[in-house]
């Protein structure tokens, strides 16, 4: 950059503080549950205690007749008055026009008509005065069921005769073949094959704030206003009127603050028809946000797969083919986007290594849990982990070391942009130096001493090594999520910039953040600009916040948009200072000649660009105004004729080294050491960073270690509250040590790649290596997910039947 | 997470309570500090009629040391008993107990005797007071009696309290010289417990064990006593080996339920490695090494 | 009788209020008083989003009958600003990148508040054991541990200024 | 789904047995926790139960029939649902004579519990059900071999009988029609 560009970069890179907390700071922030609006009515569900049933009948006279009651409402009314719901991340049933993926949707209204499918799907809804008497009355509703065989198992339910969707041939909703180079000849011949079937365990987001619908509708302008604690704002007023099927009404969708995401609010759900049309029909605001034990089974799960992997080896390390088989527990089929973790699960087993020979076959499977969904990194923990354990397993069958073996497969830091096997092009990166590194940080040579001394005292202790690559920004063709995002910047009569982007804030500093960009390309004081983000009334774009999208395509959307403003006053000033416009230059809000002395006010042209228009060059427009879109760069809507595709945009990857001690007598693991390097390219504001791969890591422990949905064989969900789905605590969180690299996103002005998901990737696989370490004397293997302290405990206990390491 | 309707009353005195409850034994339902109760209410397992608040009633939350032991109002709080130095001088088991419930917030309004009738198997203040061999008191209209907690807790969820009774007091005998300790193994710090393990050791003038007593909770429908403990480890200095095989005893003679989020073959082998860990434990607090 | 007559001081202002006998605690401050600084995130007591101040000590306002609020005081987050601004703790919070979303922060700030009181100086572990009731999601705990540690040495360099 | 067995030997004969809990009147009032009989047959009945234990008490609608007689057994199937759980429940009575004029009965009864129940005292759920099978035995056993004295002197584990005084006036009716020989009736 020019040494003026140097001084003009006073805010990206800086730790400023977040904008966003100055409200949640004194408790100012409105969320959904929030909101009071006059004449406000509630909402609450009847849910199903049944996993797979015939619904025999609904009595609603109990509620009807119970105190505050305004109306109550059964699976056929709504049947009778609304659309199935969209397909929805898709605009269209039949979205690919290739092969392969084979897809399909199944008709759900938004309560259960002819059958429920998964223990919690809703059969009625009450709508009440207030809250308390809601609930009293949702206990009157009496529906009867008859129970019908339930699956919980996905790939028995591959073949099982039993159709949880009658109208379809068998369970399977989605279908993803791949076939690249003569795979299983190369593993015949292979040197090494090192073949293992992982079973992944469903666990969940969890947001602090569940999710919520409050819609009004005034019918004097014909106009539904919608409340939504969502990641797709911009994506819901064709999907609810699509689903309501009208075309009259217009919509508003209005984000209120967002209580954390995470992916749960990534997804169409049959709440946000049924309150907008209870609203249509009762004509007054309708409130409704779930409870906790409501969300954990009427908010989708996600990460259930059983993964199969065979990899075959070379003598000295190299990889030669992998063959992969992915099976995900997709749940019901309601459109959450669930459809897509079998895509990306099987796109990603080659990961960061070089790999030119893969065929991969991968099927979501319909089940009676509920709906499996997109959660933070998905598809993206899975893939990785599967290629880390067989990179430690290939290591030790062919004694090498793990950080060599993984060197002896990267991608080469010359080879970007890399088109993968699967077809993404990786875009930049230095995956050895960053594996090097971490090892070099953590100590590891010191640790071994370490590591010994402790064996002689008859206690385990591993080092765990761990390296993902995190595909993200991501598009796909005839979606919702199609890619691109919008920013729109106004500087106003005395200069102060509003900007209003198509992403969503739920507690990524995307305020601060594009505060900080926008005002470094407006040369004004970030004081000066105010951020909003989830209103369709101010803008129209396509989905919302996912995959960490905002560091590739909003802030570039911004930075262009800032640019066409900057250039306009940059003119305006040149004409009134009678200098030429490009040797000005703007800082601190004041645009000046080079000479210094001449200078004019950003809100002196402000004031001129919108009232003494006079004074403006000829033929120019008043106002100062930028409305940009920006595109996925390096991504493309549909696969080759070899079925390649690619459909993600960055990839900032990272190293994490473990080191912990495990309890033989308990099975608990106990983590001493964390060290992390990331590369998520420039980093707008290193401090917000640091936050979002610390909760990164938390998210990855908690699913590593102690969440769990465990369903029993009659479909009932076992932890569906607070007290049995365990969230980790601040007691359970290790101190970290976090490290950085900076490999710019080559293909965007800020070549930002984003940090938003990839912590939640490393501890599951970081983890395992490292109690696969610890565990050497034993030569366990650790395959299976999560590592709660009984699993543990358990591979110690088969793997010394003779109670040698059973120790207390 | 909206409980169900009832009737409250706050009461100011003893008698009053004593005799709302005799008048109304059959939907008569006590809170004294709420923690285990609200979430029942929330999740409408609990529908009661009546709730007859306790909080007024202070002359019962006292903790005082007397000549033969400590006296523990039924109303004290988990963290009362957590902070009190009289607890932690004359008997530290018990407010190593209360320390490790839950969290603060609960603790400052959990109440020992709340903890106590709630009687869930996998509460921590109900082993504790069966290894301490405590006894209880209950009040009602027609007087007092007392209850050797060995007799207090009969099923899940279910005390030997009559309808109309009232747990007021526990009572913790003292011992020449006693050391023991609570071991609670969970999945995070604040929960229920997988396992844990309340053992106190009574120790001769030459630092020979003369009674033990271990209590289990969340091995079984109820806490439990392992019998025989005296037995096995009277007369020892509670070496490796000893304990070893009071470990076993402990481990064989219990049968947790099945659970899904815990098996029982590990909840099992959990209760060896915890016994094991606490009698360590109360033996190094004993100062002795075998 | 199935509803209750509280009179009680929220935040310094006596309030007065007839509610039905089962309102929660934190119903009667979000709904009644209209103080929405305090959130619920669970239904069982395990979440900690609900911690209020409650005549001195911290409590799940989630895990308290309304109506035990007659006679008595509550803090909540909306009390601890002061005319000379924000508290030690909400500075500490801020500089410190504490909180991300927000929904779990008014808990997080009155346990904080609580807490140091009583402990003026305390090691990280006490923290952590402190804090063991009140779960986040966004931030990983790390900087609200940082946070707690920075309000104490600044609440010592000033104690007078401290909140509720 | 929870299985829960056992066997327990009466001092009455198989086909007394047979006779006794083929007529679901006399197996009603044996059942723990009974509030109300809503309807009432031979072969099938309608209750509202509170179900639970101690002060945890679910009120549940219970729809139970007699679904089989075969020479030395009954099977019974049975629904109930409240307060949005829902139980389904099957069971099977095998009779076989053990010396003298007592009987050995084998049952076996396949639980399921739908809805947040199931969830939220996941690990707790079989000690409850337990407690309560326990003291349906017993109860059945009573009516069975035509004990008068009714028990509610001692306290059961776990079950404080004065809870349900209505309960054992309905004990006496059963065993006095039993015993009034209107065997007819039960054989119908």
């Amino acid at each position: 950059m020019s040494s003026r560009e140097s001084n003009r970069r006073k805010y990206v890179g800086q730790e400023v503080r977040r904008k966003e907390s100055a409200d949640a700071l004194v408790g100012g922030a409105e969320y959904l549950s929030d909101i009071r609006l006059p004449r406000m009515a509630y909402a609450g569900l009847v849910r199903s205690p049944y996993a797979h049933a015939r619904i025999k009948n609904v009595d609603l006279s109990g509620a009807r007749n119970s105190p505050g009651v305004i109306a109550v409402y059964s699976g056929d009314d709504l049947k009778r008055a609304t659309k199935p719901l969209a397909p929805f991340p898709f605009t269209a049933q039949q979205p690919y026009s290739s092969k392969y993926p084979k897809l399909r949707f199944a008709d759900h209204y938004c309560l259960a008509t002819d059958k429920v499918r998964h223990v919690g799907e809703a059969v009625a809804v009450v709508v009440a005065e207030d809250r308390y008497r809601c609930a009293d009355a949702v206990q009157e509703v009496r529906a009867d069921y008859e129970p019908l065989p339930v699956m919980v198992d996905a790939e028995k339910a591959m073949t099982h005769p039993q159709k949880i969707y009658e109208d379809w041939d068998n369970n399977i909703q989605y279908e993803y073949r791949f076939s690249e180079g003569p795979v299983a000849e190369l593993l015949r011949k292979s040197h090494a094959v090192v073949k293992e079937t992982f079973n992944l365990h469903r666990y969940t987001g969890t947001p602090m704030e569940g999710r919520g619908v409050i819609a009004d509708f005034n019918r004097p302008k014909n106009l539904l206003t919608v409340w939504d604690s969502t990641q797709i704002p911009h994506a819901l007023p064709n999907l609810i009127l699509e689903s309501l099927g009208r075309e009259d009404v217009k919509i508003r969708v209005v984000c209120p603050r967002i209580g954390g995401g995470f992916g749960i609010k990534w997804g169409f759900h049959s709440e946000e028809v049924l309150i907008p049309w209870l609203s249509l029909t009762l004509e007054r605001p309708i409130a409704w946000w779930e409870t906790r034990s409501e969300h954990m089974v009427a908010s989708h799960h996600s990460r259930e797969q059983k993964i199969t992997v065979e990899a075959g080896f070379s003598a000295s390390g190299e990889i030669t083919a992998i063959k992969g088989r992915v099976i995900v527990d997709l749940g019901v089929a309601y459109p959450c986007g669930g459809t897509s973790l079998a895509f990306v699960t099987a796109n990603f087993i080659p990961g960061p290594y070089r790999v030119s020979n893969y065929e991969a076959e991968a099927y979501g499977v319909v089940t009676n849990k509920s709906a499996s969904g997109v959660l933070r990194a998905n598809g993206k923990v899975e893939s990785n982990y599967v290629m880390e354990r067989i990179m430690d397993l290939a290591a030790r069958r062919l004694n090498l070391d793990r950080a060599e073996i993984r060197r002896r497969n990267f991608v080469p830091p010359d080879a970007f942009p890399y088109t993968c096997v699967t077809g993404s092009i990786y875009d930049s990166g230095r995956y050895g130096e960053c594996l090097t590194k971490a090892v070099e940080l953590a100590g590891v040579s010191s640790l071994r001493e370490d590591i010994a001394k402790a064996a002689r005292e008859g206690r385990y202790r591993g080092i765990g090594i761990g390296f993902m690559l995190e595909p993200l920004s991501s598009l796909r063709p005839n979606a919702y999520n199609s890619g691109y995002e919008t920013a729109q910047i106004r500087v106003d009569q005395v200069g102060k910039a509003w900007i209003v982007s198509g992403d969503v804030n739920m507690g990524q500093a995307h305020q601060t953040t594009l505060s900080q960009i926008v005002a470094d390309e407006l040369g004004i004081d970030i004081n000066d600009i105010e951020v909003f983000e989830g209103d369709t009334a101010l803008l129209s774009s396509n989905s919302g916040s996912y995959a960490c999208r905002f560091s590739t395509v909003t802030t570039s959307a911004a930075i262009m948009a800032a640019r066409t403003i900057r250039e306009k006053m940059l003119k305006i000033a040149g004409h009134l200072l009678q200098v030429d416009a490009d040797r000005l230059d703007i800082m601190g809000g004041i645009i000046s000649a080079p000479d210094g002395k001449t200078s004019i006010t950003v809100k002196e042209v402000a004031n001129i660009a919108y009232y003494s228009v006079n004074r403006l060059p000829k033929g120019m427009e008043p106002g100062l105004f930028g409305h940009r879109f920006f595109f996925n760069p390096n991504t493309s809507f549909t696969a080759d004729e070899k079925g390649r595709s690619a459909n993600f945009s960055t990839y900032p990857y990272a190293a994490h080294v473990a080191y912990v001690e495990v309890d033989p007598g308990t099975g608990q693991i106990k983590i001493l050491k964390y060290v992390t390097v990331d590369d998520c390219g420039n980093q707008v504001n290193p401090m917000v960073v640091r936050t979002q791969l610390t909760g990164g890591i938390a998210c990855g422990i908690g699913g590593a270690i102690y969440e769990e949905l465990v369903y029993d064989e009659d479909g009932q969900l076992a932890n569906s509250n607070f007290s049995s789905y365990l969230i980790p605590s601040m007691l359970e969180m290790p101190n970290l040590e976090l490290h950085h690299m900076i490999t710019p996103m080559p293909f965007t002005p800020g070549g930002f790649k984003g940090a938003g998901e990839i912590g939640a990737i490393g501890p599951s696989l970081t983890l395992a290596s490292a109690v696969e370490d610890a565990l050497t004397p034993l030569g366990i293997k650790v395959i299976d997910l999560p590592l709660k302290p009984e699993k543990v405990w358990r591979l110690i206990h088969e793997a010394t039947k003779g109670g040698k390491a059973g120790a207390t | 997470m909206i409980p169900s309707e009832f009737e409250y009353v706050r009461p100011n005195s003893l008698d009053e309570v004593l005799a709302l409850m005799h008048e109304r034994p059959d939907d008569c339902r006590v809170m004294a500090g709420g923690q285990s109760l609200l979430p029942m209410l929330k999740l409408r397992i609990i529908q009661p009629t009546l709730i007859v608040d306790l909080s007024k009633i202070l002359g019962v939350s006292s903790i005082a040391v007397t000549p033969n032991g400590i006296e523990v109002g039924a109303m004290a709080t988990e963290r009362a008993i957590e902070l009190s130095g009289d607890v932690r001088q004359k008997c530290p088991m018990l407010a190593e107990t209360a320390s490790v419930i839950a969290d603060p917030h609960i603790r400052n309004l959990g109440t020992i005797g709340g903890s106590l009738c709630f009687a869930d198997p996998r509460g921590d203040l109900p082993a504790c007071i069966l290894a301490l061999d405590a006894t209880l008191t209950a009040a009602s209209t027609t007087g007092t009696r007392t209850i050797p907690a060995t007799e207090f807790f009969v099923g899940p969820f279910t005390t030997a309290l009559r309808e109309d009774e009232l747990l007021v007091g526990i009572s913790v005998p003292a011992k020449s010289s006693r050391t023991g300790a609570y071991l609670k193994l969970s999945k995070r710090a604040g929960d229920f417990a997988v396992v844990a393990v309340a053992a106190d050791i009574e120790w001769d003038r030459d630092r020979v064990c003369r009674a033990a007593r271990v209590a289990l909770c969340a091995a079984g429908p109820v806490p439990i006593v392992v019998r025989g403990m005296t037995e096995l480890l009277g007369g020892s200095r509670l070496d490796d080996k000893k304990i070893e095989e009071a470990a076993r005893h402990a481990s064989d003679s219990t049968e947790p339920f099945e659970d899904p989020l815990v098996s029982a073959d590990y909840r099992s082998a959990m209760i060896h490695t915890m016994v094991t860990r606490a009698l360590r434990l109360t033996r190094e607090r004993a100062g002795v090494n075998p | 009788m199935k509803s209750v007559h509280i009179e009680t001081t929220i935040n310094g202002k006596p309030y007065t209020f007839d509610v039905p006998a089962r309102l929660l605690l934190v119903d009667l401050i979000r709904d009644k008083a209209g103080l929405t600084g305090t959130h619920v995130a669970c239904d069982t007591g395990n979440c900690g989003a609900c911690t209020t101040i409650f005549n001195g000590v911290s409590v799940k306002s989630c895990q308290v009958l309304a109506a035990r609020a007659d006679g008595a005081t509550i803090g909540t987050v909306e009390g601890l600003r002061t005319a000379n601004g924000l508290d030690p703790i909400q500075e500490a919070f801020w500089d410190c990148d504490a909180a991300e979303c927000g929904f779990c922060t008014s808990g997080m700030l009155m346990t904080a508040v609580a807490f140091l009181a009583d402990n003026p100086d305390p090691s990280e572990d006490e923290i952590r054991s402190a804090f063991k009731g009140n779960l986040c999601r966004c931030t990983g705990y790390l900087n609200i541990i940082k946070a707690v540690q920075r309000a104490a040495a600044l609440r010592r360099a000033s104690p007078a200024r401290s909140g509720a | 789904m929870r299985r829960v067995e056992g066997d327990f030997t009466v001092q009455a004969s198989p086909q007394q047995v047979l006779d006794f809990c083929g007529d679901l009147r006399n197996v009603f009032p044996t059942i723990p926790g009974l509030a109300e009989i809503k309807d009432e047959k031979p072969e099938s009945g309608v209750l509202l139960i509170n179900a639970g234990v101690s002060f945890i008490r679910g009120r549940f609608t219970v729809r139970i029939e007699r679904t089989e007689r075969t020479e030395n057994g009954l099977r019974f199937r049975g629904h109930g649902d409240g307060a949005g759980n829902a139980v389904d429940f099957e069971s099977s009575l095998d009779v076989a004579p053990s010396g003298g004029a007592a009987s050995n009965v084998h049952w076996v009864s396949d639980v399921r519990v739908h809805g947040p129940l199931a969830s939220m005292a996941a690990g707790l759920l079989n000690p409850v059900i337990n407690q309560n099978v326990d003291l349906f035995v017993g109860k059945l056993k009573e009516g069975l071999e035509g004990e008068s004295q009714p028990t509610a002197a001692t306290p059961e584990a776990g079950e404080v009988l004065s809870q349900h005084r209505s309960f054992i006036e309905r004990l006496r009716a059963a065993i006095s029609r039993l015993f009034r020989g209107d065997s007819a009736q039960l054989n119908s």
